[in-house]
């Protein structure tokens, strides 16, 4: 089992979403977070004094699934959450030791 | 020759005047409450823009094309006022002070304009909007108002004091007028992107009522303040106010209730905002009752009305013609039925006893008001659109107004700035502005 | 005869009508802000719907239960004026026009049964609590009403005009009177799940802070309003009113400060509450330095008083017992010793020379009052628990009310949905509702 | 011989006392608003503080101060009036009774401290700010309204009655007062921790701008209702702030989009804020045109000064001085040039032929109450400062001052919290308060 | 070293934690989320138009521990959290290679 | 390829940042998050009960790097993060399999 975390540009949510159902990946969990790397900050105005906000609102998507489909929902999401400007983010994959399903105490694949 | 000033009247004008200025910032929240996040600053701009900008307007020459002696068979007024020239400390209009009256009339121009700017929320360039509203409020606005609320001298006005249709607060000035325009301007914008299949939820409710909460309570002041005087009309109008307004909000309730399964706040101060405009053309003219009767209608009615715009795909974004726009016809045509000579003092309605012919009258001030507006109004937008630009581009859309067009955001309440970002060496120190030489200009965050 | 109509105690009363009606969005606002983020529009909602319902049961026939003629010996008011009979542009009651006077009690009708909702919050169906404001209205308001402030009128109320008790503005009625129809209801509800074991901060204090500021400058025109007159009489009442809510503000911070280490937000407003309704039934018979001891004792004791749900844990929840019951008794006490000539032109409390007479029949009218309401409250609740259901279930309780009963949320705040969700294919397209067939219903979130 | 009660004046002195004192929580929300997350609480607490102290201060002497019969030669009044003797229900001050003018005039006294406030918010502790502001009414406000407002009776106040300068609405007494004030306090605290490093953003605008909007609704009853009667002379003084008000928000904002590329909603309200400030002591004495260039030259003057801090490195953090300060100064000097005869009856400015006097007069009258409010602040916050202590420590503040002065946070918005936490067994059970013996005392979150 | 990390519904919280203590267990972070799998958002009417809101509230709890108390904690959270209803989340095992405690610069068990 | 992830108080993230910075990090992602552990919350009065709030605010900081630059970074975060007093947090370090650019693809050390 695999854990895919991408950090994404938020707008962006909604075609990654259809993009990992068209995968057939009916689950994911999203977090908000903010982030920098090349893309900087915007700068914002304040009665006079610039200041340069460095962190930029991203939301971090987390999709477990099974080994075999780690490469193809990585460039699923690769996929739809690019714009081709600075800033469109990471994605990355972790390896995972057991999943379980709450609901049920299935395990491992069935969990998800 | 003027007559003498009257101290109790000027009271209750000058309170209600700041009543009705208080709607506005009212309705910025209102409005700012019903946005998506991303721009709720410029929907509060938007509004508080029209307060600046059209104050301006009405010193330079607005109040006097609306309040000035005949122009053009009475089209509008003359610019004999301009400057407020013949508003000074001892004049008197009626039994108040000119300047009293005056700035009491500010203050529809001024809302009547913002309250325009819910059609095309989360849109428009700022810069097309300022343009746009100097314009509309010196073609549209002050020449409709010289033909209603200019029988407030006595003399003039030709629908209200020729045409003798009832419309004691501006529910053809203010309401119709507003949802006409603002169906027009949404027309002419075209709708949002994701507009019929995103959810564009309120993003911030309690903020909603609280504007509904100050509109409802500014109301007070535009209704019961436009009998000009404290006595029993100015009685009557704020107990109808209060009536209708509630009665709406049942109405609405109730449907909302029925068709959806859930009773909502949004739908609690949508009715709300239904009934105060219905009742505002007919406050002066119909009794208790007739209010009970003129807030459910118009609760019922509009809360269909607000779902045209899926059916139809125009793109009125926070209702301004479901809500101003059927509430003010609602209003306007309701009187024809329910208007009692017991408040009017002759008039009468249907149900009263009076025939057609009240019904008639109101329903021409409707056509004549409407029409003109919805041309007017669509030819002012779409000439904006051509020569300023009225509409932002998809990306910055999609970004969001707020940073984009004003360079702020509207909240900041993570932890996660506490400490973080700098102040650039600027202009403070420097004299001009300056930005740190080894990076490159910061990309807007999307 | 009726008399003429004073211009300037008109202008008085319609400004004061509408700062009153401004308390009930105040009162929202302070009670949504208290609440967990989950619950914020049922609170919300709670309080507008009185301003709706009450004023629809005014017009039919509150008004005339409160202010109609002698019924059942003065138990309450006959029908005389039902659906606004006699309330018309030209009839008058002392100087101001009738529809004044209507519409500015219309509002401690609607806001009194507004108060009493923070005693349930969290956990009432809100179609109970909608047949329990029109039952309660009916059976408890109006008789009170008509005991105390029928007075107004210059005979009748047997409260004020014949026991001659002193409440100017409805300590008992308003005051006394929610609080101790809150304490009834909120035991026939019985506690929330988690009463006196998690934490239920207010969600958002500067809206609690808002509401407060609203409910403060609403109250000058409550109690100096109360009035009905624009005077020396108003002067004093206005005075006294803001003298009282400040000294209870340092009485309740300087508690708190000593008891728990921090001065708190929660803690400042609490004590202006409490000190304004300390004052409501007194501001109109004590000198400013009486009104500064009477918000004082009112802070301190309310202070106190707030903390006893917890040792005998009733579930009281946003304190309506606390501070409207507590600080209404107080109040009327307090005039008891604190009374003054120079205010009242004759009656006198103990501290004044006048001995216990007065002080007598304030616990007598704090008696009646606070018995009457609380059986007759404890019955109707009782009975809507009954017939209607007046609590949610458990799990909808856990889950929040705002999505359960007003199918919203309160705050959209974040980036997630920016994109997210889509529109149902629904009714405006096709008339009926539809869901996409393919998936099931969706559950609720919890 | 006291004169009459004239009623319509006195319902118009009423309302506006109840206008400013709105002003207050407006106030409030709109610093609360600019403050970062962690420190909301704390602001606000500050200025409602002032409410509550200065209304205690101003009943026990501080009425009698400011106007009570001239003591040491004028310099502040006797305590004739101390404990609001003198000021009962028959008693009149010019054409109101004396109450109703006690009243405005608190709400001046109450607003002028909280206005104070911003400029060292962050970082003040609340003991010190409490002493602080008590001993600042007693020997800088108290004085400094004798010698303006005094003259309302019509003798008296030098600076009003003997040098003849003009201020109608306070533009010394509050607001040159407070920004002067305000610098002093801001160099004794020193600069936050962070400044002209950390952006320290407005954590929610939609607050400040409805904070705004309060003030603006509120200042009408500040520079209109400073006429003390309701006719000619209110209604220009009306008028005239929503000219100056408009001017300013389109002055700062065009200001901004030069230098700044963009107009923003704070700049927005910054403007408004600054052509109120500066057409609080013109308003009665210029035309709605000389009100228009006061804003204009207000809104980009203050536009300019806010930033003088950055440059300078004294910490305003919420622009005192640069609002308050340089605009009453830009209000009282363009007096000097704009005041027509049209409006105040002789006295002219150079524009209007009256040549340099009246300017003279007014450079006088800044420099008189900038001179001593700025040297007795300064003294007052050392002295407090060391007896006292003003400042909290350095990590109290990176920590904010909510939790650590209060004991509480602004939001809960979050689900953390929905099941989580538990209340502690404590004093209501106990009667003291106790611990879980087994684990430590909390720590402080940072 | 493994990383426990439980996505499930907000209300639980408090039971997962009593749960995580009564095992021994003293310490977590706890992030905001929301996610969807085979639980689907609510459908929320705006002025007559039905949205359907796609994302749940959830809370995601991560807890570091010894090797040989994972499989332990996975029970003891799955237990606590489960309601038996659909949308009860997920509970995963990721392997963690070191740990330090900001405070001390103790590494490895010494962190928790 | 190493994702580090950092559980530091909220006051601390400018000098987290500036010491990645410097040790040549030009990324980052932070997430709000809370938590407890040795330090407890604090306690809240509220009009007369005292509640104790567990959860103290925290940010979590992710941080993807090279396998050979993990144990640098980890020091540099712990040091920076360092106040003294409990409640500092926790830094651990997790083995990624993968890291992708969403904007260009690139995959990785190119990644970072
Ligand atoms: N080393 C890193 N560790 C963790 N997250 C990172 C790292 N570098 C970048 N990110 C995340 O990826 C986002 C985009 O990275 P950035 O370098 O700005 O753009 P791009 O990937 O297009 O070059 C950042 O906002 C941040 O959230
Ligand atoms: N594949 C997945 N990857 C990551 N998170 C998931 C995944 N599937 C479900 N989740 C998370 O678990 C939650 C519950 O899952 P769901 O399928 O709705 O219910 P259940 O586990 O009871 O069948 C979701 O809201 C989401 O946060
Ligand atoms: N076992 C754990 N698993 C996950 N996070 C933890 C764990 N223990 C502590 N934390 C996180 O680290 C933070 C600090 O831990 P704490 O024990 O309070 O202080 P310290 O590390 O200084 O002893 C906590 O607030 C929590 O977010």
């Amino acid at each position: 089992m695999k854990l895919v975390t991408a950090v994404i540009k938020p707008f962006k949510l909604d075609d990654v979403k259809q993009a990992l159902e068209a995968f057939g990946v009916h689950g994911l969990t999203v977090t908000e977070a903010s982030g920098y790397g090349r893309q900087r900050g915007h700068v914002e105005v304040y009665r006079g004094a610039e200041y340069e906000i460095d962190l930029v609102p991203k939301l971090r998507v987390e999709v477990l699934c099974d080994d075999a489909d780690a490469a193809d929902i990585v460039d699923a999401i690769v996929t739809a959450a690019r714009t081709g400007t600075i800033g469109d983010g990471k994605v990355w994959v972790v390896p995972v030791e057991a999943v379980v399903r709450v609901r049920t105490g299935e395990r491992g694949l069935a969990a998800l | 020759m003027p007559g003498d000033i009257n101290g109790a009247d000027t009271a209750w004008v000058l309170i209600s005047a700041a009543l009705v200025m208080l709607m506005i910032p009212g309705l910025a929240l209102f409005y700012g409450g019903m946005v998506r996040v991303k721009n709720v600053l410029n929907m509060l701009m938007m509004s508080l823009s029209c307060l600046a900008v059209v104050t301006v307007v009405w010193v330079a020459y607005g109040y006097s094309l609306a309040f000035g002696p005949d122009a053009f068979g009475g089209l509008i007024g003359t610019l004999r006022y301009a400057g407020m020239a013949g508003v000074g400390v001892t004049d008197v209009t009626g039994t108040i002070p000119t300047p009293v009256f005056a700035a009491f009339q500010l203050m529809f121009a001024a809302i009547t304009a913002a309250l325009l700017s819910g059609s095309i929320a989360d849109r428009a360039r700022f810069s097309g909007w300022i343009v746009f509203v100097v314009i509309w409020s010196s073609l549209v606005y002050f020449p409709v108002a010289h033909w209603v609320f200019y029988s407030a001298h006595g003399h003039g006005g030709w629908i209200v004091d020729r045409l003798h249709a009832i419309d004691l607060a501006g529910g053809t000035v203010v309401e119709l007028n507003s949802g006409v325009s603002g169906l027009a301007l949404a027309l002419v914008l075209g709708p949002r992107v994701g507009f019929r299949r995103d959810p564009m939820r309120p993003h911030n409710l309690p903020l909603v009522v609280l504007g509904a909460g100050l509109l409802w309570f500014g109301w007070f002041g535009f209704n019961a303040g436009s009998a000009l005087a404290s006595g029993g009309l100015a009685g009557v109008a704020f107990l109808n106010t209060q009536v209708a307004a509630s009665t709406a909000v049942l109405g609405w309730l109730a449907v909302e209730k029925r068709r959806d399964g859930h009773a909502t706040t949004l739908g609690a101060v949508s009715g709300a905002v239904a009934g105060l405009v219905a009742i505002t053309p007919s406050c002066g003219s119909v009794n208790p009752l007739g209010a009970l009767v003129i807030g459910l209608v118009a609760g019922v009615v509009c809360s269909y009305a607000v779902g045209w715009k899926f059916r139809f795909g125009y793109d009125d974004s926070l209702d301004v013609a479901g809500l101003h726009g059927v509430g003010g016809v609602v209003g306007m045509l309701l009187i024809g039925f329910l208007a009692t000579a017991a408040v009017t003092g002759s008039a009468r309605g249907l149900l009263y006893g009076g025939g057609f012919g009240q019904l008639g009258r109101q329903t021409v001030a409707v056509l004549a008001v409407g029409s003109y507006s919805f041309a007017l109004t669509w030819l002012i937008a779409k000439a904006v659109d051509r020569f300023v630009g009225f509409r932002v581009a998809r990306d910055d859309e999609l970004a969001g107004l707020d940073l984009l067009v004003h360079g702020e955001t509207a909240y900041d309440l993570g932890l996660q700035t506490a400490g973080v970002g700098h102040r650039l060496p600027g202009r403070h120190e420097s004299g001009t502005p300056t930005r740190p030489a080894d990076r490159p200009i910061a990309e807007q965050p999307h």
